[in-house]
């Protein structure tokens, strides 16, 4: 057992220990009523999972019609209702709660050493919401979808879609107040719920980036509420906002928009960042390097995402002054990624480094964010984006940023925190290899589209010119063994909520407060009140720990 | 947790609501008669600048942000920022785009 | 940032029940009251903070459009009442004042003090939406509703508005200007339709904290709940300090 | 191989023999927007490579077999400094350089040649200046920069050249342009990338670039006999536009003779550079672009003309060298309408029953 740093209790004595946060009530109500963040964050976990898949099925069906030039599978009507539904899916109900309203949810008290979240009311409140909005989008696909794409880019959606787009703008506009409370809470809660001795630099770099995420969630989701409700007025009632026969400019509409869903990048990278930094610790046994510089750039990255957002506009008609000025901003903030993506790599060097499930996923996020976040340059640069905006190299990109960034990031936190979350391991050789099929899957599927994109196939095409199908058939087969990869863990997983070894208190061995304490935790997550005396990812201080623990044992015997 | 000993429960005591209410009607009164002075592109100016004393009286003394912590006017600033942020960036375009090509 | 645990009376009558075990409402997962109370009112303000956004959003469009339509929000503005907007700001500062005495009723333990102060705040809120609705009722006798039967007889021949035209003596508007009027009604009932349903809202919640009120549910020593609605209520007043001046004042003397 | 799969034989045949990394170079901005490229990809492959490498190397040396216990390194204000600089360096560098290519796309020379396209759900309709009009299609010369004046009639669209290297949105209510100088005669992809709705996939067509004799030939070919200043000054007649713009010195308009390309004195202060755009927006927003001298009594004409009749006025404008035209058409107006009804472009032909299904289309 040289090449892991898996340390689990003699299994023949270990028991999951009897009063926890699942077992401390019971029946349905006992969590539909909770105010546990625990019992909220699995609440989200089971529909965050649900809706992921509804998504990625929307998403299967996707490549298959693409796996011909011709719209032959469904119809283009039918093709666009699903991309749409996709992307609304995928985005509003998927990446933008997934790490902060599961992980976060769960973590971050525990973190900082509190009993719960500030308000845990609004915390409920926050799942009710997004479960609201994500009935609504639910229903909208039932009673026909909606096909504007999930830009809703005016006039398409106010005057020349009759579909459904009041329910899924109500939809969207009610998840955006899930998030909003999230972000919200998460604020307060970092300022007010500290344990003693936990100063702002003795934090994790996962609480930090959340911090980060959660100011761009309460600062940017209000706007493009607005703008859905503008949308919502203009369509129902006729107000000339955004109608350029009416004297609106449907440009205004998109600059509101890309001031929330820009920034809304970060809050769904922002939280994978977090994964990363804690993972990349843990399984080197190092503290993070440049700490200071990790947590700052956090910061910097949500301060200049709100300065960027016409970069979506370069083409669409805005000044050419302007393209100027936000070209700049765009490339300012790519820099402070630049900055993470190094501090991570050299947090390997001198480490002690071992490779579980949690670490694959992590090298697989640095590579795949590494593609993702330069190839966000050359759509940055006005020139080229010229050739490459609104082609499958965008949609290349974001993929490679959301998916290969975070949802590789969301997967290392899962295996990462799952011992914690239910007090069990999963098996460590099937999740290792499902992390492999993931990377290869999403390289085989993504990849082919920046090629794709840079021949110039225009994104959201039903059929498409013949000579661009064997790329496809590519992404499509890449597709297939990428769905495989996500199937996995949900299997494996399931299965080690009864089977899977007793993980113990601290199986990595990793100095976070969440791992001083049982799992699955306590509902007040700690016994007494924690007293913060070492900085965040100090591994001395943790074999120091077991050393004394150790001596007190033996001095006893 | 805020460390501040001057913590948000200061209590205010009437004679400065009084006073307030007062200053804010006086500025109302200020507003509504300096809008029936034709004073050119001033109108608008002096119309927000008295707005935004109202609107800061308003915040510092019935919010009681004058007797509030750093961190409470921190977010404040951050939301006000932002706000500006969000007009001058978009209306910068639309101010430059009527400045033709180059 | 240091971290006191010291807990400073939230009220003079407080100290005991502060420093005692736990106050009632303490929730299990603040270590105290101070805590608890300073976490409600940063949320509140964070809140806030969204909101300014959220009307950030308007404000935006209502400058950009003010900007490329100048003459027609100056008609379009001409429409409205100054008296009626000048009256509606008086009673919602005074509505605010009225709740700023309510949270000090709070803070102080005075129970019919608090009462007699809410119901002065709800109905004064009620005034300043009557009164908005006597406002609406003219745009829409006037078909100065956009999209419903839009009127550019105002625009297009002022002299046919003999009560406006008296008081400002517009010229008439070229009738592609004259369209842009519905982009300036538009914003008009957009932003005061979005500030009357937020004071709509807070009378609501106003008539639920009277009934509590009466009930003393807020003179025994925590009043975060009064104190943030205080801060709600005094945010929607100050989006319509700047509605007023936006909307009624600014375009009196532009051509 | 050809044993085993007949079907994945015959895929990687077809695969090798079409592969290719970039759509052809058809146009002179082209190979320059490549070099950005390569350049940009050349970085990126440096610095995905330096991270791999790093990544790699040091989970060999220090995997925990090899080097059990770690040393705690707190961090390196100097790296700090090197992976923030170098990056925004290189990130300043693709600025400006993107910058510089973005000026040249969407600047067009003085003497490029300019077609009109309209996008509508779901066609593009390209106006040649001699009246020519193609759908889906677009004919061009070599070695002669176009300009292409763009206007959407109901969506956003984007009028997308791959092979050329350009794209611009198709905004409705507003002209944008784009330019190019075709350098290889074939036929080349044309796209419509902006989502426009059911059926954006079929906003496709086909850019042929012809040698200038082709060009010519294809231009004789397919005339309608009237060019698109013919069709707009039949519309400016029938419009009765000469009525106040007709130079007389009592006439209510200004006169329109040698309008484009002046710097116009404005009413309200200012001047303006009288291009498509301008006349575009006199037209239908008349009272926002009154020159000095003038008051604002013209009529809006939003939703009377069709995109493609507003292209055909701004052409008859542009083409306005004296005032002698417009006497003759004076002399005109009481033509009957009807008597140009059998045209073959009835949209942007003159009269009320040739006017009324292009208006509707924009009324919504």
């Amino acid at each position: 057992m040289s090449d892991t740093i898996v340390s689990l209790p003699d299994q023949s004595t270990a028991r999951i220990p009897k009063l926890n946060y699942l077992t401390k009530e019971n029946g349905i109500l006992s969590w539909l009523l909770t105010g546990d963040h625990k019992r909220i964050a699995i609440l989200y976990l089971i529909s965050i999972t649900f809706f992921f898949f509804i998504g990625g099925a929307l998403a299967g069906l996707i490549r298959l019609e693409l796996l011909t030039p011709q719209a032959d599978l469904m119809a283009t009507d039918t093709y666009n209702k699903v991309f749409t539904m996709h992307g609304v899916i995928m985005i509003f109900f998927f990446l933008v709660p997934s790490v902060p309203a599961t992980l976060g949810n769960f973590l971050i008290p525990m973190m900082i050493g509190a009993k719960d979240l500030a308000l845990p009311r609004i915390n409920l409140l926050s799942w009710y919401l997004y479960m609201a909005g994500g009935i609504l989008a639910i229903y909208t696909m039932a009673s026909g979808g909606v096909d504007t794409g999930w830009t809703f880019t005016t006039p398409l959606s106010t005057h020349y879609v009759n579909t459904n787009v009041l329910t899924t703008g109500l939809a969207v506009f009610v998840a955006g107040f899930s998030s909003i409370f999230t972000g919200l809470n998460f604020i307060v809660t970092i300022h007010k719920m500290r344990a003693p001795g936990m100063t702002w630099f003795r934090l994790p770099l996962f609480v930090w980036a959340h911090y980060a995420a959660s100011i761009l969630m309460v600062l940017a989701t209000p706007v493009v509420a607005i703008a859905i409700v503008l949308v919502a007025l203009e369509r129902t009632l006729g107000i000339g906002v955004f109608d350029p026969t009416k004297g609106g400019d449907p440009l205004l509409f998109q600059h509101l928009f890309w001031f929330y869903s820009h920034p809304a990048v970060y809050i769904m990278i922002l939280p994978g960042m977090g994964v990363i930094s804690e993972t990349i610790s843990t399984f080197s046994r190092k503290r993070v390097f440049g700490y200071t510089a990790v947590a700052f750039s956090s910061v910097a990255i949500a301060v200049f995402g709100f300065f960027v957002w016409a970069h979506h506009m370069f083409i669409m008609g805005i000044s050419n002054y302007a393209v100027l000025v936000f070209s700049l901003l765009t490339m300012l903030v790519a820099v402070p990624s630049a900055i993470k993506i190094f501090n991570w790599t050299f947090t390997l060097y001198k480490g002690s480094i071992t490779f579980e499930t949690p670490m694959l996923y992590t090298f697989g996020f640095m590579g795949l964010f590494t593609i993702g976040g330069l190839t966000g340059v050359f759509l940055g640069a006005s020139g080229t984006d010229i050739h490459l905006t609104e082609t499958y190299f965008i949609v290349a990109h974001f993929h490679f940023v959301m998916v290969g960034g975070m949802l590789m990031a969301f997967l290392a936190g899962i295996h990462f925190w799952w011992p914690k979350m239910t007090g069990r391991m999963y098996p460590e050789k099937i999740s290792q290899l499902a992390a492999v099929v993931t990377f290869i899957g999403f390289n085989l599927t993504f990849f082919p589209q920046f090629i794709l994109g840079i021949l110039g196939m225009p994104r959201r095409y039903a059929s498409y010119p013949p000579e661009f199908q064997i790329l496809n058939v590519f992404s499509t087969a890449g597709a297939t063994i990428l769905g495989v990869g996500y199937l996995l863990p949900v299997l494996y997983l399931t299965w080690s909520l009864k089977y899977g070894e007793i993980a113990g208190n601290n199986p990595w061995q990793a100095t976070g407060l969440e791992w001083q304490t049982q799992s699955p935790p306590l509902t007040e997550n700690f016994t007494e009140m924690p007293i913060m005396d070492h900085e965040a990812y100090d591994y001395e201080w943790l074999e120091n720990q077991k050393r004394q623990k150790e001596e007190e044992v033996a001095s006893a015997g | 947790m805020s460390g501040s000993n001057e913590h948000a429960h200061h209590i205010v005591s009437p004679r400065v609501y009084v006073v307030i209410l007062i200053a804010l009607l006086i500025g109302t009164a200020l507003t509504v008669w300096a809008s029936f002075i034709d004073l050119g592109p001033w109108n608008p100016v002096i119309a927000l600048a008295i707005a935004t004393t109202k609107a800061m009286l308003v915040v510092l003394f019935f919010m009681h942000v004058w007797y509030s912590t750093k961190l409470t006017k921190l977010a404040i600033g951050a939301g006000i920022f932002m706000f500006l942020t969000l007009i001058s960036l978009t209306l910068a375009d639309y101010i430059s785009r009527a400045w033709g090509n180059w | 940032m240091p971290d006191s645990t010291t807990i400073t009376p939230s009220a003079p009558n407080a100290a005991n029940s502060a420093h005692s075990e736990h106050p009632p409402y303490l929730r299990h997962h603040f270590e105290s009251a101070e805590q608890q109370a300073d976490a409600a009112g940063f949320a509140m303000w964070l809140f806030l903070v969204t909101e300014i956004m959220f009307f950030g959003g308007l404000f935006t469009a209502y400058l950009i459009y003010r900007n490329w339509y100048y003459p027609a929000f100056v008609a379009g503005s001409h429409q409205l009442n100054v008296f009626w907007g000048t009256l509606n700001t008086v009673v919602l500062i005074s509505s605010s004042f009225t709740m700023a005495m309510g949270v000090w009723c709070a803070e102080t333990r005075r129970k019919s003090g608090l009462v007699l102060c809410l119901i002065l705040t709800f109905v004064l809120g009620l005034c300043f939406l009557g009164i908005k609705a006597i406002e609406y009722s003219e745009k829409i006798e006037k078909h100065h509703v956009p999209s419903f039967h839009y009127s550019l007889q105002s625009f297009t021949n002022p002299a046919s508005d003999p009560e406006i035209f008296k008081e400002y003596h517009d010229k008439p508007l070229a009738p592609d200007m004259a369209r842009h009027t519905e982009v300036y009604f538009s914003l008009y009932f957009l932003m005061t339709g979005m500030h009357a349903l937020h004071m709509i809202i807070g009378i609501g919640i106003l008539g639920f904290m009277i009934f509590r009120a009466r009930a003393g549910a807020y003179t025994a020593g925590h009043v975060t709940f009064v104190e943030n609605f205080g801060l709600y209520w005094h945010f929607v007043d100050v989006i319509w300090i700047y509605l007023f001046a936006l909307l009624y004042l600014i375009s009196r003397h532009g051509t | 191989m050809n044993q085993i799969s007949p079907v994945f034989w015959e895929f990687l045949v077809k695969w090798l023999t079409n592969f290719a990394l970039l759509p052809p170079e058809a146009s002179k901005i082209a190979p320059q927007m490549d070099a950005l490229l390569f350049f940009m990809v050349l970085v990126s492959l440096i610095g995905l490579t330096i991270v791999i490498l790093l990544v790699t190397s040091f989970s060999i040396l220090y995997s925990k077999k090899r080097h059990p216990v770690a040393v705690q390194v707190e961090g390196s204000t100097l790296l700090e400094a090197t992976w923030t600089i170098i990056p925004l360096g290189l990130f300043l560098i693709m600025f400006v350089w993107g910058a510089l290519i973005y000026f040249r796309v969407y600047t067009p020379p003085p003497n490029a040649m300019n077609i009109y396209v309209v996008g509508k759900q779901w066609m593009w309709k390209a106006e040649h200046p001699g009246g020519q009009h193609e759908i889906n299609s677009l004919h061009i010369p070599i070695g002669q920069p176009i300009q292409l004046t763009l206007i959407s009639q109901d969506v956003f669209h984007s009028f997308s050249i791959p092979a050329f290297r350009v794209k611009r949105e198709a905004i409705p209510g507003r002209y944008t342009t784009v330019w190019f100088e075709a350098t290889t005669p074939g036929t080349y992809h044309l796209f419509c990338t902006q989502y426009c709705g059911t059926n954006h996939s079929q906003m496709i067509g086909d850019v042929v670039v012809l040698t200038p004799e082709g060009y010519r030939k294809w231009l004789l070919e397919s005339t309608s006999g009237m060019s698109l200043a013919q069709n707009g000054e039949r519309l400016f007649a029938s419009l009765s536009c000469a009525a106040c713009h007709n130079a007389r010195p009592d006439a209510r308009g200004p006169s329109l003779a040698n309008v484009y390309g002046a710097k116009l004195p404005l009413a309200s202060g200012g001047t303006v550079t009288a291009d498509d755009a301008y006349l575009r927006e006199s037209i239908l927003n008349p009272s926002q672009h009154v020159t000095q001298g003038y008051v604002p009594i013209m009529p809006t004409y939003q939703g009377q003309i069709s995109e493609e009749g507003v292209i055909a006025l701004v052409e008859y404008i542009k083409n306005l060298n004296s005032d002698y035209r417009i006497e003759q058409t004076l002399n005109t107006t009481d033509l009957p309408p009807g008597s140009e009804g059998s045209q073959r472009r009835p949209a942007a032909a003159t009269g009320q029953a040739g006017q009324k299904p292009a208006a509707q289309g924009m009324v919504k």
